[in-house]
């Protein structure tokens, strides 16, 4: 009996160990320049196939497969020719004309023209996903003949044309809208649902008429979704991923483990977020004077080399280098020094300090919390932590409830960033600051184009630097972990390589 | 079966104290366990019982398993579910009491139960469990541990007993024990359950000798259930045999165990085998004989 | 046995209202801006009440609950809040994830504690001694970090097995196979534990039975008295051990899944409890105590075969 | 009766042995005491944090971001800066407070259920019961992440759902104790002496609850340390609060960067966790009295027998009669007590015939029924049994293993139990286990073996022999499962039989059938038997020979007749003379029996 039983157990785990190295998805080294597997680990799962709900940032690469964007942007961020062949403004800023490819066609056969834009345009406008929140300003699409297709905004949107060159500009079968049954575009890849398992493992196949085979050298890509970083990692050692975004503590031990790290910025600003600038929560805040006492209060080198691990650029800008808004000596204006702070503060009138109320955010972001809590406490801000379910983390900054409190935003498009935090309306504005400013700046930016605007863009940058707009800390690097499989080239205004700037490793 | 003697003895009626009044009186009781399933029947342990008790008298309960004897004495102590009848004791009706109710009786009716291990609690001393009565009816400690004492002299155990747990006792002490916490509070009837069943031959004789010697000193009546008709013959001056829920047959213990007239009662006291060879190959004849007339009568009846 | 199984089905299914209407209730408690989350940080606050309506946020709790208990009795679970994929089609792919680990682990379990727990009772010394202290330090050291332990060592180190991730067994059995062999292992740890001692146990009290001394005098085999008589009698405290840790494996399998980077029922419970995704909630809830009363009505049979008192009632 | 009583009046034990309390008996086991010691040191830890490190636990210090041990940080400082030794020790107080309180609650709901359901039974039972078995088929982890996520993320709310979620188990347990002890008869008793219900609750229940309820806590304990750490490690859980499992959070994101801060956690978790599995199993062995088996329940017991001494020479010890089946020299067996051994049979020898019975008669504790097991082999592996030889028809079965002994066992020497309930296995139908050795030692096959035992079974007088071979032991009577044994012990026919109180357990009128059956069994097939009885009526009834044993020792060997005639020893004397069967009956009370019906001597 125990015999009989030790002997298929035996059986069962040479079975199972026999097919060791058969579960190697990899893409074989060595081989050629095209062909074999591409498997890539994304930690968050998608949200829709239906481009009106779907995300941007770390949900991007699910959607570069199986669609193709009007625009695509070069590995240093210039905007190129994609699905539209050419782009023109009318003096106004508020009417682009796109000339489109003839040759394009969506998976279901029918013919990507200007009336799929027009359709497919509209449709995820109105949709709630980030990537719509991005098509906001386009009042209508109006295709004069199928290879022109002519996009009507309701105001200037200076980065619009980097948007269609992401999601927001991706173009879905009219077919398909809401990929109810799958998605259906015309990029190089179509989904194999049959081997794909939602939410776990989405299969991408080459799709044979693709018109630019040449940028997409893998047969196959296979995007997983593990949202555990330990899991992640795991996979990323034992070679059962090729690529995959990290946290900067795993860096040793991936490194270690032989895998490729690439660190870059895509345009993030972590630090201290000041919502209530008007000070109708805290007083204290609405004076100039005692804001930038907080952006004295950071020693910003010390929170990126241990909280950080090194990997970030300290700043008190909100503008990346690579944007045009960008300006080197800004950085200079606020320097770690607490006396300062303190004699600033003493200067408004807070001598003795003050107190303000802030989320619980130590789940999400511990270093952060202990930096923030520990340095604003020496230079007399006494932090009091408001603990809240971290599932209400975001929407309760979103109503408002606090003054000011640590966040992460931004983007490598200086337009994006108004839109994100200066206009009065903007997303990342919750208690509806206005500053006229500012906002007169705002206007003049997107009604101007090329030197002009790039001064105003830093007119505003020294405007916001000068005001304390918030206390930023650092640009949040980035690091991207690929197996030597593959060779991955990461590019500006994107938080994941795209696919096409992958290759398998010669 | 015999003709119906389960309503024999109701001397209907009878009064004048220390006469005819019987110490207890069961008349007619039906015990029947509810059914541990929902709507369903319930098993009926007793049926139409009539018997009575008087002071100073041993009542022999005797009959093989699932006779109903046991419960028979649980329904005398109230553990037992009466649903039919009534259970006079000293002219007070005690089947239907209340719980509450029922706790002044513990001054007159008591039991010893079969199994002397399971019967006294293993976590407390000789001295707790004789005492824990006495306190209960408000004795003081002193007094209560004067009369364990006392007690334990009365069952022939040593007075250090007291201290002691009841796994320090052989069988037969521990039996003597279960007495002592029977007797303390000098009751009238005993309720007795096989108590010599689970004892060695030796042990058996003695510990019926010591119900017999405090019977005669105290006046004690006992209800003594058995299925052993030579220990019931020894002890009792009358017996009850009970067969399936029901008496067949009650009278003198000398008549009843030695002359029976129920088949039931004769194919009992057959089938007990004498220990003397002789005897015994007569007697075992003579139930051969006597099953060999049973078939045939069931034969022709049928 | 009709009746029996009817009986059953009824109280499962009480069971798992029960059970999912104090989740409904739970679930409602947080007075969070759902909508807001779920129509994400850019969305206008239009749009977000927008979406509470579309949900039905904004009715009485009374009313909602009765329109689910309504849809949920017709065996309609709704659409995540998120996603908007029916939780119907998530659960179906998320399903044979933890059905195949804890399946794996139940079998595991089973063979490795008959094994153990016979030996144990049967052979009793050191190798006694041995298999019930090793059996108490299983069951008390938690179950993740036995999780990591062999993630680690088995699949990170020395690659033998996946580290992540689950493949459906309709495309690749051996894949299958492999993909689920460390979870399992990692699941059944406690499991194995628990019911080896139980095992082990029972077998001793039977092994000291009247009715074994009986068959020994009767000549029979020791194979045949350990392995036939003595298990079979052994087998039914066992086995109710075995259904009550299932109840524990579908806990584990939450945390096995993280280790793993698998998406079963587990890690679609964490997420969907930490987003608010109440749907999806409430029909992993529904599942996992059907699966419970699955599980026990599948024990109770089984009890029923191995022990005929049972069977005849 | 100059036989001194066994009942010994007064020969209890000269010293009162001393009452060895729970703990006591506990603290007498090394790793009960080393699980209390940590434990003890954990609790002690906890009160004593603020003594042990001026750290806060909570406050962290950016530039000791994973700093390593060192003076400042004697652990270290884990990936905010917090110091270790601080958290660990102040974790300990969360952690262990709130597992208190999973257990509180537990308890909380569990006992005055368990007590009411228990002790009253009933409608309240049946509720209760019913609303246990719902709470413990709800996956505890899925309920405390709903709770997390949606009510509190205290760990003190999680531990309180958590003991409520657990609580059934503590209500069975309780339950179950509580209708045990109801159900013995000192419960009655107590009744009986008019002791409240509360009383006798306090008195005679609550302390046989305590000590299960104690290891219930241990290990519900255990249980809440357990989740505690994988509700963490799900990333559940208030983030101001100083806990293992936080600890453990904190580890996991770093674990590829500092390993060794997942060690501490997991050291304390797991320290925690198996002291209280230890100490709960040390609670129970505690309980449960000393296991008197170490050694292996099949191996054999230890046999010896010393070669026959000078075959010839040597005067046998008993007188060789004519149709010798089976011969017992000088057999000894002996049972390992604290210290030393204990014989319970001594030097007994004895001699069965062909077609002869042989009474093996005692009172308890005399080694009638070890005589007859260590004859079978069939002694418990701690005994050792030592013989001059015990021969069997030529063979000599003193020393025999398993194997060899199981061409004898069931074939040419059959048992007959006492309890016939107790000797079916319950599993099994009555044919097949039945089947199984006519199988084994005649080698026929299954269809030939059921009509031997069919046949079998209607021999030993069952009238349905069919519906029999197919029931279930706990289908059939006392009666007919006693003949249901009688006929596997004959099933091969077996040249010797041994049985043993075959009919103590039934009814008198059932035991003289039986013995009716043995005896024409005994005839017809010319086996020899031994019959181990205390009961001078059976012994009478059907033996031929009578061996008289008393405390392992032989007191006298007769043929029936003489014994009963003429008994030499002295016990003997007082044995026959201790039977009730000729006793005068008591006469019937004088007095008061007027108006009764009663037939009167």
């Amino acid at each position: 009996m125990i015999k009989k039983l030790a002997v298929a157990g035996t059986a069962v785990l040479a079975l199972t160990l026999s097919a060791c190295g058969g579960g190697d998805t990899g893409g074989t080294p060595g081989e050629g320049a095209t062909g074999g597997t591409l498997t890539l680990s994304i930690s968050q799962d998608m949200k829709s196939w239906d481009l009106a709900e779907a995300g941007l940032g770390h949900s991007e690469q699910y959607y570069q497969p199986v669609f193709d964007p009007l625009l695509r942007l070069d590995q240093q961020g210039e905007v190129k020719e994609n699905l539209a062949t050419s782009w023109t403004y009318d003096p106004a800023l508020t009417t682009l004309t796109l000339k489109l490819r003839t040759d394009v066609k969506f998976s279901d056969g029918s013919a990507l023209d200007s009336t799929a834009v027009k359709t497919s345009l509209l449709h995820a406008k109105a949709g709630t996903g980030e990537s719509a929140a991005k098509l906001k300003s386009i009042d209508d699409v109006q295709a004069p003949d199928p290879s022109t297709a002519v996009v009507k905004l309701t105001a200037p949107d200076p980065g619009l044309l980097r948007n269609f060159a992401n999601v927001p500009g991706m173009i879905a079968s009219s077919t398909a809208l809401t990929a109810a049954s799958g998605p259906v575009g015309s990029g190089p890849y179509k989904l194999d649902a049959s081997a794909s398992t939602a939410g776990t493992e989405y299969v991408f196949v080459g799709n044979p008429d693709y018109w630019n085979k040449k940028d997409f050298p893998f047969d196959t890509i296979v995007m997983k979704t593990l949202d555990d970083p330990t899991a992640e990692t795991n996979a990323l050692l034992a070679g059962q991923v090729d690529g995959a975004s990290i946290t900067p503590d795993r860096i040793p031990a991936l490194e270690g483990g032989g895998l490729d790290i690439t660190k870059f910025y895509s345009g993030i600003v972590e630090g201290l977020y000041i919502w209530d600038r008007a000070g109708k929560i805290t007083p204290a805040l609405a004076d100039v004077r005692v804001r930038q006492a907080l952006n004295y209060a950071f020693d910003t080198k010390a929170i990126v080399k241990v909280a950080k691990k090194g990997l970030g650029e300290t700043t008190t800008q909100h503008f990346a280098p690579d944007s045009e808004a960008f300006s080197a000596d800004l950085d200079k204006k606020y320097g770690y020094d607490p006396a300062k702070a303190k004699a600033l503060l003493a200067e408004a009138g807070y001598a003795g300090g003050f107190d303000v109320v802030m989320p619980d955010i130590s789940t999400l972001f511990p270093e952060a919390q202990a930096a923030m809590v520990e340095q604003l406490g020496a230079v007399g801000v006494r932090v009091q932590l408001d603990k809240i379910p971290f599932s209400q983390f975001m929407p309760s900054l979103l109503q408002g409830k606090y003054a000011l409190s640590y966040f992460k935003t931004g983007s490598t498009d200086p337009w994006n960033v108004i839109q994100l935090l200066v206009k009065e309306k903007a997303t990342w504005n919750p208690l509806g600051y206005k500053d006229d400013h500012a906002l007169d700046l705002v206007n003049r930016i997107s009604l101007a184009t090329g030197e002009e605007q790039d001064k105003l863009y830093k007119e505003l940058n020294e405007y916001m630097v000068d005001q304390a707009w918030d206390a930023p800390w650092n640009f949040v690097q980035d690091v991207y972990a690929s197996s030597k499989r593959v060779q991955v080239t990461t590019q500006p205004y994107s938080m994941l390589p795209p696919i096409y700037n992958f290759k398998p490793a010669s | 079966m015999g003709t119906d003697m389960t309503n024999l003895e109701l001397p209907a009626g009878t009064s004048g104290d220390g006469g005819g009044n019987p110490l207890l009186r069961v008349d007619n009781i039906r015990v029947e366990y509810p059914s541990k399933k929902w709507r369903r029947a319930g098993f009926v342990a007793l049926d139409g019982v009539s018997l009575d008790v008087q002071a100073g008298e041993t009542v022999g309960i005797v009959g093989e398993s699932g006779s109903g004897k046991t419960t028979l004495g649980r329904a005398v102590l109230g553990l037992a579910p009466v649903t039919g009848g009534s259970i006079v004791y000293d002219g007070r009706e005690i089947s239907s009491m209340r719980r509450s109710e029922r706790r002044s009786l513990s001054d007159e009716i008591q039991v010893v139960f079969q199994d002397p291990y399971t019967s006294l609690n293993p976590a407390l001393t000789v001295l707790d469990i004789l005492s824990e009565p006495l306190l209960m009816s408000g004795t003081g400690r002193a007094a209560a541990e004067k009369r364990v004492r006392d007690l334990l002299d009365q069952v022939y155990l040593p007075s250090d007993a007291a201290q002691r747990l009841p796994r320090e006792f052989s069988g037969g002490q521990r039996q003597r024990i279960a007495i002592a916490r029977a007797l303390c509070r000098d009751p009238r009837l005993i309720v007795c359950d096989e108590p010599v069943s689970a004892l060695d031959l030796s042990n058996q004789s003695r510990v019926l000798d010591l119900f017999i010697e405090i019977q005669e000193r105290t006046g004690v009546a006992y209800l003594f259930v058995t299925h052993d008709l030579s220990v019931v013959r020894y002890i009792s001056h009358r017996v009850a045999v009970m067969y399936k829920g029901g008496i067949v047959e009650t009278g003198d213990a000398a008549v009843v165990t030695a002359h029976p007239v129920e088949a039931y009662t004769r194919r009992l006291l057959l089938a007990a085998p004498v220990p003397d060879p002789q005897r015994q190959a007569v007697r075992r004849a003579a139930r051969k004989q006597f099953d060999a007339a049973q078939r045939e009568a069931t034969r022709i009846g049928a | 046995m009709v009746s029996f199984l009817l009986r059953r089905l009824l109280a499962g299914i009480t069971l798992v209202l029960l059970v999912a209407s104090a989740t409904f209730v739970m679930l409602n408690f947080t007075g969070a801006d759902i909508a807001r989350n779920i129509v994400g940080e850019t969305a206008t606050p239009e749009q977000a009440w927008a979406k509470a309506t579309e949900l039905g946020l904004d009715e009485p709790l009374a009313l909602r609950y009765i329109e689910w208990l309504g849809a949920t009795l017709t065996g309609d679970l709704g659409k995540s809040w998120f996603t908007t994929v029916p939780v119907g089609t998530t659960l179906q792919t998320a399903l044979p994830v933890t059905l195949s680990i804890i399946l794996g682990a139940l079998i595991i379990s089973a063979l490795v504690s008959v094994v153990l727990g016979s030996l144990a009772a049967v052979r009793a010394g050191w190798f006694d001694k041995t298999v019930q202290f090793s059996a108490v330090l299983a069951d008390a050291v938690p179950g993740f970090l036995v999780a990591l332990a062999l993630a680690l060592v088995i699949a990170v180190n020395f690659g033998w097995l996946p580290a992540t991730g689950y493949v459906p067994y309709q495309r690749s059995v051996v894949e299958w196979l492999r993909s689920i062999t460390l979870p399992s292992i990692a699941l059944a740890f406690g499991a194995i534990a628990a019911t080896t001692l139980q095992l082990r146990g029972s077998m001793f009290d039977v092994l000291q039975r009247d009715y074994v001394r009986t068959l020994r005098s009767r000549g029979l085999t020791e194979n045949s008295i350990v392995f036939k008589h003595a298990l079979r009698n052994a087998a039914p405290p066992a086995l109710t051990v075995l259904s009550l840790q299932f109840i524990g494996l579908v806990g584990g399998a939450v945390i096995v899944e993280k280790v793993f980077g698998l998406r079963g029922i587990g890690s679609l419970a964490t997420a969907a409890a930490v987003q608010g995704d109440a749907p999806v909630v409430l029909g992993v809830v529904i599942v996992m105590v059907l699966l419970v009363v699955a599980v026990n009505l599948v024990a109770d049979l089984a009890y029923g075969w191995l022990n005929p008192k049972v069977r005849a009632e | 009766m100059s036989v001194p009583p066994t009942d010994g009046l007064v020969v209890v034990p000269s010293a009162p042995v001393r009452r060895r309390h729970l703990m006591v008996r506990l603290l007498h086991d090394p790793v009960a005491v080393a699980a209390l010691v940590i434990l003890a040191l954990l609790a002690a830890a906890s009160v004593l944090a603020p003594v042990l490190t001026s750290h806060d636990p909570i406050r962290s210090s950016l530039f000791d971001t994973l700093a390593p041990m060192g003076p400042d940080h004697p652990l270290g400082a884990d990936g905010v800066g917090r110091d270790v030794w601080a958290q660990l020790l102040y974790g300990a107080r969360t952690s262990l407070a709130a597992a208190l309180v999973a257990v509180a609650v537990a308890f909380a709901v569990g006992i005055p259920a368990g007590l009411l359901g228990g002790y009253y039974r009933g409608k309240a039972d049946a509720i209760l019961s019913w609303a246990s078995n719902f709470m413990m088929a709800v996956p505890a982890i899925i309920v405390l992440l709903v709770v997390m996520a949606a009510v509190s993320q205290s760990t003190y709310v999680a531990m309180a759902v958590l003991g409520l979620i657990i609580s059934p188990s503590v209500y069975r347990l309780i339950r179950a104790s509580v209708v045990s002890v109801r159900e013995e008869l000192y419960v009655d008793a107590a009744r009986v002496s008019g002791l409240t219900d509360g009383r006798i609750m306090r008195r005679h229940i609550l302390p046989v609850v305590q000590a299960p309820s104690i290891i219930q806590a241990a290990q519900i304990f255990g249980v809440a340390i357990s989740i505690q750490a994988g509700l963490a490690f799900l990333g559940l859980g208030s983030p101001s609060e100083t806990s293992w499992g936080a600890m453990l959070n904190d580890a996991f994101a770093n674990i590829y960067t500092a390993p060794m801060l997942l060690l501490w956690p997991a050291l304390a978790i797991c320290l925690t966790t198996t002291s209280l599995a230890l100490l709960a199993n040390a609670l129970r062995d505690a309980l449960g009295g000393k296991k008197v088996r170490q050694k292996s329940s099949v191996q054999r017991p230890k046999t010896s027998v010393r070669p026959a001494r000078g075959a010839k020479s040597a005067k046998p010890a008993v007188r060789n009669l004519g149709a010798e089946l089976l011969r017992v020299d000088n057999l000894k067996v002996t049972y390992p007590v604290d210290g030393g051994t204990r014989t319970v049979v001594d030097g007994v020898s004895l001699v069965v015939e062909r077609g002869k019975v042989l009474g093996l008669v005692g009172e308890s504790g005399s080694g009638k029924s070890q005589t007859a097991f260590s004859l079978l082999g069939l002694l418990p592996p701690e005994a050792g049994m030592q013989a001059d030889g015990i021969r069997f028809d030529g063979d000599e079965l003193g020393g025999l293993g398993r194997g060899a002994m199981n061409r004898f066992r069931g074939k040419r020497i059959a048992y007959i139990p006492q309890e016939p309930m107790s000797n079916l296995d319950p599993s099994f139908t009555v044919g097949s286990q039945l089947v199984e050795p006519v199988r084994q030692h005649l080698r026929i096959s299954a269809r030939a073996a059921k009509a031997k035992v069919l046949s079998l079974l209607e021999r030993v007088g069952i009238t349905e022999p069919g519906r029999v071979f197919d029931s279930y032991p706990h289908q059939i009577s006392g009666g007919m499962a006693q003949r249901v044994l009688i006929a596997g012990a004959v099933s091969c026919d077996p040249d010797l039989l041994i049985a043993d109180e075959p009919t103590t357990a039934l009814d008198v009128t059932v035991q003289a059938e039986i013995l009716d059956l043995i005896r024409s069994l005994q005839d017809e097939r010319n086996m020899g038997v031994i019959l181990v009885t205390h009961d001078f009526g059976v012994v009478a009834d059907i033996c031929d020979r009578v061996t008289v044993m008393r405390s392992g020792k032989l007191v006298e060997t007769a043929d029936v007749a003489e014994l009963f005639a003429n008994p030499q020893a002295d016990y003997t004397r007082m044995l026959l003379a201790s039977t009730l069967e000729d006793a005068k009956p008591r006469t019937a009370l004088k007095g008061p029996a007027v108006g009764r019906r009663d037939r009167t001597a």
